[in-house]
């Protein structure tokens, strides 16, 4: 699974994407947040605010209840700012 | 042309765009009577944080920039009779003063020209993955989200 | 530029305009945001009389246009932000695809620029002394009023 | 006093403005077109659906009661076109 970061994300979490091996327990977003917060720390301090957070699974807008699979692309980003 | 179908053209680039060009292609259907565009400029002032702007970079989510802007657009022809619809969106580096987003709405009768192209930069603002981050002597912003553009959005609920 | 109070442009030409050099000229404030601006163009096809048309003339009245071109802006003004508004309006000879009327309006903050440029439209389309003729092969019209354009006023009542 | 005429009213009458003497007892606009109407048929066809002519004094819009003197520029269009 590739997972993708923009803005202030991209700068905490320290790289623009990552590749992740997806567990086959973790099926939706929320699962995703939950484990990579378990891996590593740096990503607590982006998914503290979950509320201010956008999903996109496969480029399109996503819920943290939108199923995943490890064929898909995640991204994280706050929300936008352009115009 | 003959086709009777809306155009799109959608952008995202660096360069900087002619406006005048970009009307000319929208006018070419012999039925357009109206066009109506708007075009986005850096301000050169940040009003929030009371500062000089040097600088803003830009950047986006390829592949979803483009297909979030074409569903605004597809939603767009579904209220108004539309013929043609522009939409230039510049990334990377840009300047105080510099043009930054256009986009060109053409139609036979005026008002649809005017609410479509309000219509696709009010959701442009709230839902193109775009992210500023503005750039003065001494510090990097990243631009957070202005409540006005949610609040913008509420005159196309009815 | 220092001077605060808006800048008005008003120019009745038979020449064409270029939409690029009017919104540079529009751009130029370092607290201007938002452009938006309206082109009209001359339309091939007359539906009310199902014919094409070949050209069309418009005259005016000199000094009554430019006076109630103005009144318009200002009242505009009062009733939004605005940094400067151009209006070009071309007399004579025109041909189906030609521009015909610019309005440029600029504003810190975009739906003031929306509002304003089409509250100027609305109101030099039922103000402003031009009268268009219609030419194609075998007959001029003089073109009649479309009571759809007082309609459209309405919307500015509230 | 100058009189003006645009539109498919110069082609009724012929000329795109004309200099006409006010006699003293003429004030407003309404008499004005009165006198016309008696001085030449031609004004007729004009004025016989007053409610569609617009007015203008001094390049002004205005009424069939304005006030109107020998020094005023008038003028007759039917409603407006541009855009």
């Amino acid at each position: 699974m590739i997972i993708k970061y923009f803005s202030w994300i991209k700068e905490h979490v320290g790289k623009s994407e990552e590749q992740v091996s997806l567990p086959s327990h973790i099926t939706d977003v929320i699962q995703l947040i939950n484990y990579l917060n378990e891996i590593d720390e740096k990503y607590n301090i982006i998914f503290e605010k979950r509320e201010l957070i956008k999903i996109a699974v496969n480029k399109k807008y996503s819920s943290f209840y939108t199923n995943i699979s490890d064929n898909d692309e995640i991204a994280f980003f706050p929300p936008v700012t352009g115009g | 042309m003959t086709n009777n179908s809306p155009q799109i053209n959608i952008k995202i680039q660096n360069e900087d765009f002619d406006v005048s060009k970009e009307i000319k292609i929208l006018q070419q259907h012999n039925n357009t009577g109206a066009i109506v565009n708007f075009v986005g400029v850096v301000r050169g002032y940040d009003e929030k944080n009371d500062q000089i702007i040097n600088s803003m970079t830009l950047e986006h989510y390829p592949g979803m920039t483009e297909s979030e802007i074409e569903k605004i657009i597809v939603n767009c022809f579904k209220r108004w009779e539309i013929t043609c619809v522009t939409v230039i969106h510049r990334v990377g580096n840009l300047k105080p003063l510099d043009q930054i987003v256009f986009v060109g709405v053409s139609s036979k009768h005026r008002q649809n020209a005017f609410d479509g192209c309000n219509f696709i930069m009010d959701w442009l603002k709230t839902k193109a993955p775009f992210w500023k981050i503005e750039e003065n002597n001494s510090e990097k912003n990243w631009v957070s989200f202005n409540d006005s553009d949610n609040e913008a959005l509420k005159k196309w609920e009815k």
